[in-house]
C-alpha cells in the first residue's frame, strides 16, 4: 500500500504552473479523440487559432487569454474529472464544453455549483439554454434541436408541398433519435406522409438495407439529422439503388468539402454556417490563422464563432473577471458574426441561445456549391 | 429481390471476416479477439499504399502482401510468447494486441474520416445485375473476392500439402511435430492469411464508405458469424454469416432497424445455450477448450 | 558401429521426481532392440529422452549423453532431432483423426525426395495391404490395429534412420500383434532400418528384438541378446512367470538385480 | 502475526489521513481507485479465485448504475434503497450470466458472457431514449446522515468504508467453505465434482456474489458522479477492470486493489508525464491514443512477462531482498 500513496501525493502536487496573475483564464473540455472527434477537434483548434491570433493583437486590453484544452474523449467521467479540475484547480472564469452530449450533466452540475458560467461551443445545444433559460448555460453552436426540423420541414414544403412521402434517417443515439422522432410529428401535423424513422446503429458495415427499406417505402423527400457519416453514407447507398429522390441533412462542418466531393444535384445540406467559397473577409483571416494546422480551415468556423463570443464576453466583463463578472456580461451579449452566420448572437437574461436564428439551404450545382435559399430567419421564443 | 442481393453482399462481409477467426481458432487454438483492429489496419495499410502509387490495381494488392507479412510478423513477435499460457491469457494477449493497434492508429493517422477511394481514383458507380436489383460495383468486387477465397482456402486445406499441414496442427500439434512440421511456420502462415483476408474485406468496405475507428465494430459484429458456425469449420463460417446477415437484413426491413445491432449477440447466445460448438464444429473443440 | 548411444541418462520430472537414474544401451545399426520394463520403470521416459520430446510435462535431461550417429543430441530441440532421422511412434494419439489414410501419408515430412518417398510410400502400402483398401477412409474411423498400421507407416514414410516405436502391442488382440510384428520384421529386412521398440509383452519382444534391456526403476537391470535373455530364469520368473522352480513368490522379484544376473 | 499488523496499521491509517493534505483532484482520484477496486475485488473473486472468465462487466456496472439512477429519478428512492435495489439487479443478472457457465468452459463462457454485455448496454440505450433522457440521467448528489455528498472530501470516507468492507466480506468468503469450492472448481472441475463438490452451485455463487458487488459498484459510481449513461459502459470498461486484475496479480485480493490503483492512476500519469513535455499542446490531440497504445503495451508486457502481476514481482523482490537481506 505504501508506494501507491506515495505516487498519489506526487500527482496531487503536481507543478500547478504558476500563470501570470493578470491573464483571463478560459478552460475547455472536449472531445479532442474518440470516436466523435472527427466533428469536435477541427472546432477546438479553430477556437485556439482565435485566441492565439487575440493575444498576438495585445489580448483583452493589454492582458492575454489563457485558454486551456483538455480531452475527454467523449466520455463523462472523463467530462467530470475535467470540469472539476478546471473550477477546482485552475479556477477559470468561463468554461466551454465541445464535446458529446453524454459529457452535459457532470459539467452543467458542476458550473452551476460554481457559479461560473458554460459556454456550449460547436456541441449541440441542451435544451436548457432556450427561454425561458437557466443560469450560467450559454449555446453558440450552429445547430439547435426543434428548431432545425421546423426550418428544414419548412423548406422541404416550399419545394415539394405536403403530399409526399418523408424518409426520416437518424443515428441510433439519444440526441439525433429525439430529434428525428419530434420532426416526424411535425410532418404529420402539416400534413405530410411520414415513413417510420429509420434509425442507423453507429458501426454498420452496409448501410444498403437501411436506403432499401427507405427506397421501398416509396420516400420522395428525406431528411437526415445525424453526425455526418450517418447521413452520408445512407444517401449514398440510397442512389447506388438508383434512388433519384431529394435528400436534405443538416449541413455539418464537414458539409461544403463533401458537397463537393458527391457532386450530387439531388443533395441539400441546411445549415447556419455561410459558404467558405463565398470568401468573405472573415473567411480569408481563417484560412491565413489555419495555415498549416492539422484540420481543414473550411471546418473552423464554430471555433472561430465561440472564439468571437468568449473575447466579446471577456471585454465587456472588463477586469477582475471571475465568475459572476462574465454571467452578468453575457446576459446582454451581442456579437456580430461578420457573415459567418446569417446575424448576430444576442443573448438576454431569458434568452441564452440567440434572439433568430437564420437558416440557409445549399447544394453542388454542377460546378460549385452554391446556395439555394438565403437566410430564413426564426425568432427564438 | 433486392434484399436477397442484400443478404447476400452482407453475408460476404461477415463471411470473409469471419473466416480469420475461424482459420486462427482452428490451427492454433487461439480466439483472436483483435481480428477487427487488424482487418482496420490492413485498411490504413491502403491509405498508405494508396499516397505512394495511385494505380489501384497495384496499391491494393501491395496492401494485401503488407498485411500478410504483418499477420505473420504479430504471430512471431508475440504470439508465439504465448504458447502454453492459459485460454485467458492468450486472449488478453489478443485484447491488448487489439488496444494498441487502436491506439497507434489514432496517432499516425488522426481520427479524422478518411477516403482511400479518392487518391485512387476509384467512383462506386452501381450495376443493375437482376430486375428491380442493383448493386455497387464494390460490393459485387466484394462479393466476388469472398468466393475466390473460400474457394480457394477450401481447395487448399483438402488439396496442398501445407493446407493438410495446417489441419493436422490443429487437430494434433505433438504429433505434427514429431512428423517434422515446423509449427511456427504454420502458425505464422496461418495468422498471415487471416490477417489478409481481414485486410482484403476491410480495403473494400472503406473503399465503399470511407475509414475510421468504427471498421474495429464491425470485426467484432462478424465474430458472432464465425461462432454460430463453429468456431472449427469454415463451412460452419459460411452458413453462419448467412444466417446472422439473413436476420439482420429482415429485421431492418420488417421489424425495427434498431435491432440490427444487438440481433448478431441474440442469436449467439441461443447458439450457446442450444449448439455451444456451433453447427459444424467439432464437439472434440468444446472438451479440449 | 552402434548407430545410437546412451550413456549414464538421468532425466526428472517436475525437479523432484527422478524418472532415470543412470540409463546406458545402445542400438547397433540394422538391428531391433527392445526395451522391457514393467510400468513406470522409465521404458517411455528414455525414447521421449532420445527423440527430444522431453520436455512436455516439465522434464528435464539433468545428466548424461545421446549420441546419435556420432553427433550429441540430448537438449537439442525436438525437430532438429527428428530432422536428423530420429523418428517416434507414440503410445497415444498415434495418428490425425480428421486426416484420411493417404493424407496421413502425404502430411508428413520426408527426408527422402519427392520420387524417393513416392517409393517409399507405395512399399509400406504393401507391406500393410490393408491399409491400401482404406485409403480415402479418415484415421479416427480405423480400427486399433489398422491405427497402429498406419502410425508406423507414416513414420517410416519419413525415410528415418532409426525408429522409434512406443508400446506397439499396446491394447491389440495377440493375432493382430503377430501379423503387425511380422510385417515389421519384413520392412526391418526390406529397408534395413534400425528400430528400438520399448514393449511391455515379452514374448513380442523376444519374437521382433535381436536383442534387449530390462529397465527396473530408472535403471538398466538386465541386457542381452534376446536368446541369452529368453533363457535366463529371473527374466523368465519375473515376466513369463514360467520360472525353473515352478511357483516363485513375487516378493523375490523385486531382487531380480543380484539373483540372475547374467 | 504481529510482524504482518505493522505494515496494514500504516496503511490504514495513511489513508485515514489522506482527506487533510491531498488536493481535491487528487482526492478525486483516490475515490476513483476506491470505486474500481470495489469492482476489481468482485471481479477477482470470479476470475482469480473460481477461474470463470467473464467479459461482462461493464454490463453489470451498467445495470447497478441504471437501477439506481431510475429509482432516484423515476421514484425518487434514496440512496439507502439505490444501492441494495442495484445489489438485486446484480444477484438477479448474475444468475442469467452465469447460467451459460453450467454448460461452458473457457473461451465460450468468455463469449457467452460478452454478448450479455452488449444486451444490457442496448436495454439501456432504449430505456433512456423512450424516457426522454436523451443525454444521460441526472441523479441529485444523496444525503447520508443528513449530510449532502458531493465535494469528493465528502465522499472519500463513505468510500473507503465500502472498499474495507468489500475486502473484509471477501476475505472471509474465500476463507470459509464457499471460497474453498471455488478453489477446487478453478483449476479442475472433474475432480471438484468427484470430491462431492456442487460444481454448479459453486459456480452459480461465484457469479451471483460479484454480479451483485459489482452492481453496487456501478450503483455507487452513479451516485458519485452524479450522471448515468450508456456510453461510459463501454466495452473498454470491461477491459480495464479485466487488466486490473492481471496487473495486480491473479488469485491475490490485494492485487486487485494493486491493479484498480495502478490502472486508474495510469492515465493521469500519462497526461502528467506528457504536459511535461514542451510539445505538450501537439501533443494534446492525441493523448487518448497514447493512453490506449500505452495500456495496450503494459498488459501485452505483464501477459508475456510476469503473469504474476505486481504481486508476482513484489514477492520477487521480497525474496530478493530475504535472499541477500
Amino acid at each position: 500500500m505504501r508506494p501507491f500513496i506515495a505516487l498519489l501525493a506526487a500527482t496531487a502536487l503536481a507543478p500547478v504552473t504558476a500563470l501570470a496573475q493578470e491573464a483571463y483564464r478560459v478552460g475547455l473540455s472536449g472531445a479532442l479523440t474518440g470516436p466523435a472527434a472527427g466533428s469536435y477537434a477541427p472546432a477546438i483548434e479553430g477556437l485556439q487559432l482565435y485566441i492565439e491570433r487575440l493575444n498576438a493583437a495585445g489580448g483583452i486590453d493589454g492582458r492575454p487569454v489563457e485558454l486551456i484544452v483538455l480531452d475527454d474523449t467523449g466520455e463523462p467521467s472523463r467530462g467530470a474529472t475535467n470540469s472539476r479540475r478546471l473550477l477546482g484547480q485552475e479556477r477559470v472564469s468561463l468554461m466551454i464544453n465541445a464535446s458529446l452530449s453524454s459529457t452535459f450533466a457532470p459539467m452543467i452540475a458542476d458550473a452551476q455549483r460554481a457559479g461560473v458560467p458554460l459556454l456550449f461551443a460547436s456541441s449541440a445545444c441542451p435544451a436548457e439554454v432556450y427561454p425561458p433559460a437557466q443560469p450560467l448555460l450559454y449555446c453558440s453552436t450552429a445547430f439547435a434541436a426543434r428548431y432545425d426540423s421546423r426550418a428544414t420541414l419548412d423548406f422541404v414544403q416550399e419545394q415539394a408541398g405536403t403530399d409526399i412521402d418523408l424518409g426520416l434517417v437518424a443515428m441510433a443515439i439519444p440526441l439525433s433519435r429525439g430529434e428525428i422522432e419530434a420532426a416526424e410529428g411535425l410532418a404529420r401535423e402539416r400534413g405530410m406522409r411520414p415513413q417510420a424513422p429509420t434509425i442507423v446503429p453507429p458501426p454498420t458495415a452496409d448501410y444498403t438495407p437501411f436506403a432499401t427499406s427507405i427506397q421501398q417505402a416509396g420516400a420522395d423527400w428525406v431528411y437526415a439529422w445525424a453526425p455526418w457519416v450517418t447521413q452520408v453514407r445512407t444517401v449514398e447507398a440510397l442512389r447506388r439503388l438508383g434512388w433519384e429522390g431529394n435528400y436534405i441533412a443538416w449541413g455539418h462542418i464537414e458539409a461544403e468539402g463533401e458537397l463537393a466531393r458527391l457532386r450530387d444535384a439531388n443533395l441539400y445540406a441546411i445549415g447556419a454556417n455561410s459558404l467558405f467559397s463565398e470568401n468573405l473577409p472573415v473567411h480569408q483571416d481563417i484560412r491565413a490563422a489555419a495555415a498549416g494546422s492539422t484540420y481543414p480551415a473550411d471546418q473552423m468556423a464554430e471555433g472561430w464563432i465561440a472564439g468571437m463570443v468568449v473575447e466579446a464576453a471577456l471585454r465587456a466583463a472588463g477586469w477582475p473577471a471571475d465568475g459572476a463578472a462574465v454571467n452578468a456580461a453575457m446576459q446582454g451579449l451581442n456579437v456580430d458574426t461578420q457573415g459567418l452566420r446569417g446575424g448576430p448572437i444576442q443573448f438576454t437574461a431569458d434568452n441564452h441561445f440567440r434572439a433568430t436564428q437564420y437558416y440557409r439551404v445549399y447544394r453542388w450545382n454542377g460546378e460549385a456549391v452554391e446556395v439555394v435559399r438565403d437566410w430564413q430567419a426564426y425568432s427564438v421564443e | 429481390m433486392q434484399l436477397i442481393v442484400n443478404i447476400v453482399v452482407l453475408t460476404s462481409i461477415y463471411a470473409l471476416v469471419s473466416c480469420g477467426y475461424v482459420l486462427i481458432y482452428r490451427v492454433s487454438r487461439v480466439l483472436n479477439l483483435a481480428h477487427g483492429e487488424l482487418m482496420m489496419v490492413g485498411a490504413y495499410l491502403l491509405l498508405v499504399t494508396a499516397g505512394y502509387v495511385t494505380n489501384p490495381m497495384v496499391a491494393i494488392p501491395l496492401a494485401a502482401i503488407l498485411s500478410l507479412t504483418m499477420g505473420a510478423l504479430v504471430y512471431l513477435l508475440l504470439m508465439r510468447r504465448m504458447t502454453g499460457e492459459s485460454v485467458l491469457a492468450a486472449i488478453l494477449t489478443t485484447i491488448a494486441l487489439g488496444i494498441l493497434l487502436r491506439g497507434l492508429i489514432v496517432i499516425f493517422f488522426s481520427a479524422a474520416h478518411q477516403y482511400p477511394s479518392v487518391p485512387l481514383g476509384l467512383h462506386s458507380s452501381s450495376i443493375q445485375i437482376l430486375p428491380g436489383a442493383r448493386i455497387s460495383t464494390l460490393s459485387l468486387v466484394l462479393v466476388l473476392v469472398t468466393a475466390a477465397v473460400y474457394g480457394s482456402l477450401f481447395a487448399a486445406l483438402r488439396l496442398s500439402r501445407w493446407g493438410l499441414r495446417m489441419r493436422a496442427a490443429g487437430q494434433n500439434p505433438l504429433l505434427a511435430a514429431q512428423r517434422g512440421i515446423n509449427l511456427h511456420f504454420i502458425y505464422a502462415l496461418v495468422w498471415g492469411i487471416a490477417m489478409f483476408t481481414g485486410s482484403v474485406a476491410g480495403m473494400l468496405i472503406s473503399l465503399d464508405a470511407g475509414l475510421d475507428q468504427t471498421l474495429v465494430l464491425i470485426g467484432l459484429k462478424a465474430f458472432p458469424a464465425a461462432l454460430v458456425g463453429g468456431l472449427d469449420s469454415l463451412l460452419g463460417a459460411l452458413v453462419g454469416s448467412l444466417i446472422v446477415a439473413a436476420a439482420e437484413v429482415l429485421l431492418i426491413q420488417y421489424v425495427n432497424p434498431l435491432l440490427a445491432d444487438v440481433v448478431p449477440f441474440l442469436i449467439l447466445i441461443a447458439m450457446l445455450v442450444l449448439r455451444p460448438w456451433g453447427l459444424f464444429g467439432t464437439r472434440e473443440a468444446l472438451d479440449r477448450v | 558401429m552402434s548407430l545410437l548411444s546412451v550413456d549414464n541418462l538421468h532425466v526428472t520430472y517436475q525437479r523432484a521426481i527422478v524418472a532415470l537414474s543412470g540409463v546406458s544401451l545402445s542400438v547397433p545399426e540394422g538391428h531391433i532392440t527392445a526395451i522391457l520394463g514393467a510400468n513406470g520403470a522409465g521404458k517411455s521416459t528414455t525414447l521421449r529422452a532420445i527423440s527430444g520430446f522431453i520436455g512436455l510435462d516439465n522434464a528435464r535431461i539433468t545428466k548424461g549423453s545421446v549420441r546419435f550417429d556420432g553427433k550429441e543430441v540430448a537438449g537439442l530441440a525436438p525437430y532438429r532431432i527428428t530432422a536428423l532421422g530420429v523418428v517416434l511412434v507414440p503410445e497415444r494419439d498415434k495418428v490425425f483423426p480428421n486426416l484420411t489414410v493417404l493424407e496421413n501419408l502425404d502430411v508428413v515430412t520426408s527426408r527422402a525426395s519427392p520420387a524417393k518417398r513416392a517409393e517409399l510410400q507405395a512399399t509400406v502400402l504393401d507391406h500393410f495391404p490393408r491399409l491400401k483398401q482404406l485409403l480415402n477412409r479418415e484415421a479416427g474411423l480405423l480400427s486399433g490395429g489398422e491405427r497402429q498400421m498406419l502410425a508406423l507407416a507414416s513414420a517410416i514414410v519419413c525415410a528415418p534412420r532409426l525408429l522409434l516405436i512406443d508400446e506397439l502391442s499396446l491394447g491389440l488382440a495377440p493375432v493382430i500383434v503377430e501379423e503387425i510384428a511380422g510385417r515389421l520384421r519384413e520392412i526391418r529386412d526390406d529397408l534395413n532400418l534400425t528400430v528400438l521398440l520399448v514393449e511391455q509383452s515379452a514374448a513380442v519382444a523376444f519374437r521382433l528384438a535381436d536383442n534387449a534391456y530390462v529397465l527396473e526403476h530408472g535403471e538398466v537391470a538386465l541386457s542381452g541378446s534376446s536368446v541369452e535373455l529368453q533363457g535366463n530364469s529371473a527374466v523368465q520368473g519375473a515376466y513369463l512367470g514360467t520360472g525353473a522352480e515352478g511357483r516363485r513368490s513375487y516378493r523375490d522379484a523385486r531382487r531380480l538385480r543380484e539373483g540372475g544376473a547374467a | 502475526m504481529y510482524k504482518r499488523l505493522v505494515p496494514i496499521a500504516l496503511a490504514v491509517c495513511g489513508l485515514v489521513a489522506l482527506p487533510i493534505w491531498a488536493s481535491t483532484s487528487a482526492m478525486d482520484i483516490a475515490n476513483q481507485i476506491l470505486l474500481a477496486s470495489i469492482g476489481a475485488i468482485a471481479l477477482m473473486l470470479l476470475t482469480g479465485f473460481a477461474g470463470q472468465i467473464s467479459l461482462g462487466h461493464a454490463g453489470l456496472l451498467a445495470a447497478g448504475a441504471f437501477t439506481a439512477g431510475i429509482l432516484a429519478r423515476e421514484v425518487g428512492a434514496p440512496f439507502w434503497v439505490g444501492i441494495p435495489a442495484a445489489g438485486a439487479t446484480g444477484a438477479m443478472l448474475g444468475l442469467i450470466f452465469g447460467l451459460p457457465s453450467l454448460r461452458l468452459r473457457g473461451i465460450y463462457l468468455a463469449v457467452s458472457t460478452l454478448a450479455l454485455h452488449f444486451v444490457v448496454i442496448y436495454l439501456g440505450g432504449e430505456y433512456e431514449t423512450r424516457r426522454g433522457f436523451s443525454t444521460g440521467i441526472l441523479i441529485d448528489p444523496p444525503l447520508v446522515f443528513g449530510r449532502e455528498l458531493w465535494d469528493p472530501r465528502d465522499w472519500y470516507p463513505l468510500l473507503l468504508v465500502c472498499a474495507g468492507l468489500t475486502w473484509l466480506g471477501a476475505r472471509n468468503l474465500l476463507r470459509a467453505r464457499t471460497g474453498r469450492s471455488w478453489a477446487a472448481i478453478h483449476d479442475t472441475e472433474p475432480v471438484a465434482a468427484a470430491l462431492g463438490i456442487h460444481v454448479a452451485r459453486a459456480k452459480l455463487t461465484a457469479f451471483v456474489i460479484s454480479s451483485t458487488i459489482t452492481a453496487m459498484a456501478g450503483a455507487l459510481f452513479a451516485y458519485y458522479r452524479g450522471f448515468v449513461s450508456i456510453e461510459a459502459f463501454s466495452l473498454f470498461v470491461t477491459i480495464q477492470y479485466v487488466a486490473m486484475i492481471i496487473i495486480g496479480g491473479m488469485g491475490t485480493l490485494i492485487g486487485a486493489v494493486l491493479g484498480a490503483a495502478f490502472v486508474t492512476i495510469l492515465p493521469h500519469a500519462i497526461e502528467w508525464g506528457t504536459s511535461l513535455l514542451p510539445t505538450s499542446r501537439a501533443l494534446a490531440g492525441s493523448i487518448f491514443a497514447i493512453n490506449y497504445a500505452a495500456f495496450g503495451v503494459i498488459m501485452i508486457a505483464f501477459l508475456a512477462l510476469e503473469p504474476g502481476g505486481l504481486v508476482g514481482i513484489a514477492r520477487r523482490l521480497r525474496g530478493l531482498i530475504r535472499g541477500r537481506g
